[in-house]
Formats: structure tokens, C-alpha cells, sequence
């Protein structure tokens, strides 16, 4: 078979990137984002982006060396603050923004990879997230109606892969990368660890390899925190 | 005499039972962690995919790989597991969350609450709030009763844009505890901080509600 | 904290059944059935049931056995043949039977679990599975409107499950055991090893804990086949 | 010569493409695994849950944890994986199945295909076949051209039931291959089995179908 495996990140965006395009790019705040492909974009220069991201980095990391790029033209999130760059973007008109609730967000999007276009929430009902949309009472209760979100390309992270791009993900650095893999035309994985084909349990696949056209060894992850919380030493004792 | 930040979060976790599955939400409601009753088990979730929240890591050990949903390090437990986004707000959305404690700017009579939002002052985002106030069981305020200029947070209709409407069951503020009744749309109060009067809490309180 | 351990499966049903409840019971085939709390439930002898399950086992194994013992009402399933007594109750009318996708059972019972009382799938359309639905045109298809399933007993069947009640399936006895998991009222599963807690991987939990209220060791497992299908020992030199 | 069984499979193996995600229906389509060229990667998808289903197990290695959609064991290969129902089929609603090859009672000139019950005969359910024909890619339905009596099973309107409409793009019979243009509504003679003549079709065809 044509092989998934690719050499490094701008290898894995050849032929796939272009203007205007829309781009599902996996992560909960620092953790879990795709910082190789990331780079390469950058790179790449494409423009125009509509990024599908629940948040957009923070300064100097993941989006935001997108952002700051100029390559950005409308956010969909759950939560951009921490952002002085997108703020500043956002409040001069440079930027579009739709803020989803992040329940939603990640609905949506799973419901892009499920094939099913709309389903109905509890979630936003009597607030500015339901304006304009559909309601209608289920068992007594009002509910929303919201639809799918798909995207061109989608950049997701994983612990490890195999050849074949089933993934495992670690700890909270899960968070969207599985739904994402799911609902784009193109979904491209970055891996801490890439395996040999067998050297990962059918039973503990997170993403199967079909949602993966290419796959490829990240490096240099930068395993940054943004807020370092810790408890003393002393406090084991008492533990 | 008030109560202190602290002692709101202590008796926010007056409201735990034994066996409840939590969220926490960002400041106050995050030190209601350390008020659980010993031999209580109560499982904290992080929105961002996570049950079995353990304390904040011992220095040097965090991982980056490893942040509630304030993206703050911690710990898992032996009970933890993970799972995606999409998996935690459905176990959110579906009602499978007995509690949650959340920080507010505004709480209404009906049990209205605006927590995501100022216009024209901050762009950030609701987050996993909408979906919060929405899916869980019981949802708790904990906040402060009056803007810094004395203003009363504690409102006959929200004046912010809303994160939810009629999803507010209890109120803790720095001066007493309020229930509210969400079918009835009636808000009553329940105790008050020790010192505080019924007249000053009257005073500081542009809700209705009953009490006694 | 009241533990969720129970010591076998008519422990377990205690104070959950009554008649005319709706029950979900996991499994394909005869794959990853809930057999201990099955035999409990016969002996338990709640009557007047609506099932939830794909099928409705075979002769002597699984559901068969309630249906048998006349406690089954209704079945919601996707597949029930090779059960010849399935056919006859149904035939004389004994018995009654809502058909629905495969797919479409899946999503409606995860819809339950997840909040979801109403989605929109392309499955079933132009078929009488979609009469008397609403439909609705999307992106230029037309797509059917189907509903939530929720119950007010799940019972799944895990390989090894924690005292907290987190569960790992194996292979493909997973199947709907963990979607059902999530869509009921009250969630017991049985499990070939019961663990104590720490012995699983947070990374690898298929159904967290916060779905199952009590858990039980099973015992006995039939590991019954249904078609059993090989190929020649000398082919392994050709492999 | 009509084609055989086994014919019939290995014209439809001359339909894959190498890295095609395929799941194949119970009887013929099922042999379809045997002539897959070699060199070539086909993962084929079970809709229990599962992708890259290997061969039989030799005798004495089935497990009952490990079965295709038609209950028979298997086993699994180094690239495998499980996964839940509701993630299954949210794999093929989703598009993500690049073929299905089924078999069918009837089909339909405008492509509609029956094969999931005849009524007052027949009590078993359509398992997951309305959900392949709706979500997957591409359709190919395997089938007899006639029955036993002689009547055409390609016909102008399906006369059963449907397991969906306007969903199968290729049917391969024991005497010819058909394509069908969904958005057209027009079926084409593609190919006849050796010694079967295009009148021997016609007369045995109740569609409408083009040629040459």
C-alpha cells in the first residue's frame, strides 16, 4: 500500500493546503496540540484559515504563531482568553469569532465525522448561543437544534502511532484529537512515538487508522504548562 | 462577619454526598477540593476529559500532558480514566454529573445565572460553562453577594448575557445561603453567615425571596 | 463510600427490577452477553419487559431465555433471526418488535446516555423505517429524524472491571455494552475479573466508572459460538 | 456460462483499490476476502466493531470475543482494532467506508436495493445493511440475476420492501455486471460473463438498461 507514513511535518502538508480552507487543529490549551504541524503551517504560509480549535494558544505557542502569522481569518472555540494577540485581533475587526459552547464545539464536530447532520441540546437554551436556531420541546424540556462542523484538513496529536495511524493518546492530551480525526476530508497525526505495525493492543486503539491518511514522528514537543500548580514536598509526609 | 473565601468553599462542600461525581469550577469553587469530608468519596471530573481528579503534583513532577480544565497540573488517582472531549460533555449533557460548583457574576430569582461575559469588556469564551449548567443534576453558585461599588450580584433578572436559564438550585455568598426552587421560580433564603442579618442581606439583595 | 461491589447477580438486581421496565442488555450475537445477571433476571422473574438488545439470543443462550420464560413484552432489536422461538412469539403475536438500523439503534441508545433527544441520520430514508418521521433536506440530502433510547436497567457484560465499576471490553464482546452503559437509569455490569482498584490503565478505561453502579464478578461463562468457522492447520505453512 | 459463486467474488475483488476500507455482507460477498491481489492492502471493517479482520482461526483457536458481523469466528491482525457499536457505525454514517460489497434480492434500475426481508415470510431484521448502504462510498450489490423460476431480480421499481434507495453503484450478477448512475438514474451493461449473450440479458432483465 501507498504508505501513511511521512518524513516530517511539511512533507505530511504537501498537496493538501490551500487559501480559504478549513482546518480542525486538536488540543485543550497547551496540552495535545499538533506543535509540528503547526510549525510546518506556518511555513506553508496558506491563508484565509477557518480554525476549528477550542482554544487558540497562548503567546508564542500552538495557534498563535498561526494567529500572529496572519494567517487566521475567523476562529470557531470554546474559550479564547489568555490571548492578549486574539483579543487585540478580535476588538480591531481583523479577526471572526464564533464562540460555541465547549460541549457543543465537541458534539458538533463528532456528530461532522458521524454523519449526522444536526442533533438537539439542552445546552445554550435562553442564551445568545440559540439565537436564530431551532428549538422545539422534547418530554417538556426546550431543546436547541445544532449542526455538524467538518473541515478540510484536520491536525491531531497523539502518544503513539503505528504505520497504519491507529492512535493512542495520553492522559488529558486526548481532549479533541479523536473527534477531530474523524470529521475532515484529510486528517494528518503527529506522534511522539511512531511504532511498527503489532506494537499496539487492538483492544486499547483510541483512533483507528482509518481516520488517519498520514502519519508522522514529531519532535522537539515543547511540554509547556501554562499554569504550574504543585503541592509541597513537606506534604507527603501526611499524604 | 462575611465569610471568608475559604469558608464559602467550606460550605459549598456541606452540599457533598458520599459517592457524587463533581465539577469544579475556576477560583473558589476549586478550593472546595480541600473541604471534603474524610471518608467521603467524592470523584472530581475536569471537562477537558478527565474523572478521578488527585491533588496538584509534587514539584518537579508535573505533566504537561496532564491539566484540569483551568489548565492547571495535577494528578490521577488509581480510579482516574480519560476520555475525549466529546465523551466527557456527553456524560455532561447527559446528566451523569450529581454536582456542580461554579463561580458567578450574576444568579437571578428564577435561578438564572451570567458567568461567561461582560460585552464590550472581555472576549474569553463560556467554555464548558453553557454545558455545565445545562447537563448537570444540581448546580451550585458560589460568589460574591455585591460588586465592589455594593452593587447586589443577587438580581430579579440577569442583567449579562445569560449562561443558563432556571439552573441554579443553591446560592453561597460571603453573607448567607440561598435555595432556589427552579419550578416554582422562587428563591429562599436559607442561613446566613455568622453575624450577618436578615435587614443587611435585605438591604444588599435586589432578588425577592422569602425566608424563615 | 457504599461500595459498588456486589457478591453475584441476584445481589446485584436487588431493589431495580419491576414490571413493565424497559432493559437494556448488551451484546452481539452471543458476544459479550450479560449472562450471570440473565439467568439472575429469570429467576428474579420481573415480567412484561421491554428489551433493548441487538438480538435476542439463540436457543437456550442469552435473552432467549426470558423470552422463553414469557417475561419479554417487546423487543427493540436490529437482528432476530436463526430463533425460531422469537419468530413463533412474534407470529402469534405474543410478542412485539420494533426493528430498527443497526447504526440507528447504536447512535439512539448513545443519544440517551449523551443528552440527546433527537439526531438526524441518512440511514432508513425511502425504507419503512423512516415512515411516519420527519425527514429533512441537508446540504441537498434528505436525512431522517430519529430519536432517543433510554432505560430504566442496562445490564453489559466487561473482561475486567475495578471495584469504582471502570470496565475494558475485549475484542469484539465489546460491541453495545458501552454505549448502553451510559443510557440507563440504574447500570450493573458483570465482568470476568473483577480488579482491585489501581490495576487498570487510566488511558485504557472503555467505560468509566461514573456509568456503572454496581458491579459484579460473573461466573460460568458458556463462551458459546454460534458459527464456527475455521480454516486447515496445514494452511499455516502456505501463510 | 454464467458465473459461479466464487466468480461472481472474484469480479467483484477487481473492484478494490489498494488501502480501501471495505466491509463485505454475508454469503458471496463474503468470499470476496479470498481474491484480494496480492500486494494489495484491504482492511476490511465488521460492524461489531471492528477493522482488519484476518482469516478463520485454525481449529481450536476461536474465541468467542471474536466474531465478524455474521457471528463466525476470526481473527485479528497486528493493525486491528476494536471499537464500540455506536463508534462503528458512526464510522460508516460518516462516510469513512470506502466500499460495501452486499448481496441483494433486488435492485432497482435508479440503483434502490432490497435485501433485508420479504414480508409475511420472513422475520429476521436488516441488521446493519441500511446503515452500510447509506453511509458507505461506494454500494456493490452481488446477486443472482434470477430466481429460481426465472423472474428477474433487476427490475424497473424493487417490488420489496427497501433496505435503501438510490444507493448501489455497481451489481454484478452470474451473468453481467450493470453500473448505475445515481444522480441519472440510468443503469449500463459493463461487462457479460463468457458465452452469455446481451439478449440473453435482455430477456432476463426487467430494467431498463443501456449498452455498447
Amino acid at each position: 500500500m501507498a504508505g501513511k507514513v511521512y518524513p516530517n511535518a511539511k512533507a505530511a502538508l504537501e498537496g493538501v493546503t490551500f487559501d480559504g480552507m478549513t482546518l480542525m487543529s486538536g488540543g485543550f490549551g497547551l496540552s495535545g496540540n499538533a506543535e509540528n504541524l503547526i510549525t510546518a503551517l506556518k511555513e506553508n504560509g496558506v491563508k484565509g484559515l477557518t480554525v476549528i480549535s477550542n482554544n487558540c494558544g497562548a503567546d508564542n505557542v500552538g495557534l498563535w504563531v498561526l494567529l500572529n502569522n496572519g494567517q487566521i481569518r475567523k476562529m470557531i472555540s470554546s474559550y479564547v482568553g489568555e490571548n492578549k494577540l486574539f483579543e487585540s485581533l478580535y476588538l480591531s475587526g481583523a479577526l471572526e469569532l464564533e464562540l460555541n459552547p465547549q460541549g457543543t464545539l465537541a458534539e458538533r464536530i463528532r456528530a461532522g465525522g458521524a454523519g449526522i447532520p444536526a442533533f438537539y441540546t439542552k445546552t445554550g437554551v435562553g442564551t445568545v448561543v440559540a439565537e436564530g436556531k431551532p428549538t422545539e420541546q422534547f418530554d417538556g424540556e426546550t431543546y436547541v437544534r445544532e449542526s455538524w462542523l467538518r473541515a478540510d484538513l484536520a491536525i491531531v496529536k497523539a502518544w503513539r502511532g503505528d504505520h497504519e495511524g491507529n492512535l493512542i493518546y495520553r492522559k488529558t492530551a486526548r481532549n479533541f484529537n479523536p473527534n477531530m480525526a474523524t470529521a475532515a476530508k484529510v486528517t494528518i497525526a503527529e506522534v511522539e512515538e511512531l511504532v511498527p505495525n503489532g506494537a499496539l493492543d487492538p483492544d486499547q486503539i483510541h483512533t483507528p487508522g482509518i481516520f488517519v491518511n498520514r502519519i508522522l514522528q514529531g519532535q522537539n514537543y515543547s511540554h509547556r504548562i501554562e499554569f504550574r500548580t504543585t503541592r509541597p514536598r513537606a506534604a507527603k509526609e501526611n499524604a | 462577619m462575611p465569610w471568608t473565601r475559604e469558608q464559602m468553599a467550606a460550605r459549598a462542600a456541606r452540599e457533598l454526598k458520599d459517592g457524587y461525581y463533581v465539577n469544579l469550577g475556576i477560583g473558589i469553587p476549586t478550593l472546595v477540593a480541600n473541604y471534603i469530608p474524610a471518608g467521603m468519596t467524592v470523584t472530581l471530573q475536569s471537562e477537558n476529559g478527565m474523572l478521578g481528579i488527585g491533588p496538584f503534583p509534587y514539584e518537579g513532577e508535573e505533566d504537561a500532558d496532564l491539566i484540569n480544565a483551568g489548565k492547571q497540573t495535577i494528578t490521577e488517582l488509581p480510579t482516574s480514566s480519560y476520555f475525549s472531549s466529546a465523551d466527557s460533555f456527553a456524560m455532561i449533557r447527559g446528566g451523569h454529573i450529581d454536582m456542580a460548583i461554579l463561580g458567578a457574576m450574576e444568579v437571578s430569582e428564577m435561578g438564572d445565572i451570567a458567568n461567561w461575559t461582560i460585552p464590550g469588556k472581555m472576549v474569553k469564551g463560556m467554555g464548558g460553562a453553557m454545558d455545565l449548567v445545562a447537563g448537570v443534576k444540581r448546580v451550585i453558585a458560589v460568589m460574591e453577594h455585591a460588586n465592589k461599588a455594593g452593587k447586589s450580584k443577587i438580581l430579579k433578572t440577569c442583567s449579562l448575557p445569560l449562561t443558563g436559564g432556571r439552573c441554579i438550585d443553591l446560592v453561597i455568598t460571603d453573607l448567607c445561603v440561598f435555595e432556589i426552587d427552579r419550578k416554582q421560580n422562587q428563591m429562599r433564603l436559607l442561613e446566613l453567615a455568622p453575624d450577618v442579618t436578615l435587614e443587611e442581606v435585605k438591604a444588599k439583595t435586589e432578588a425577592n425571596f422569602s425566608h424563615g
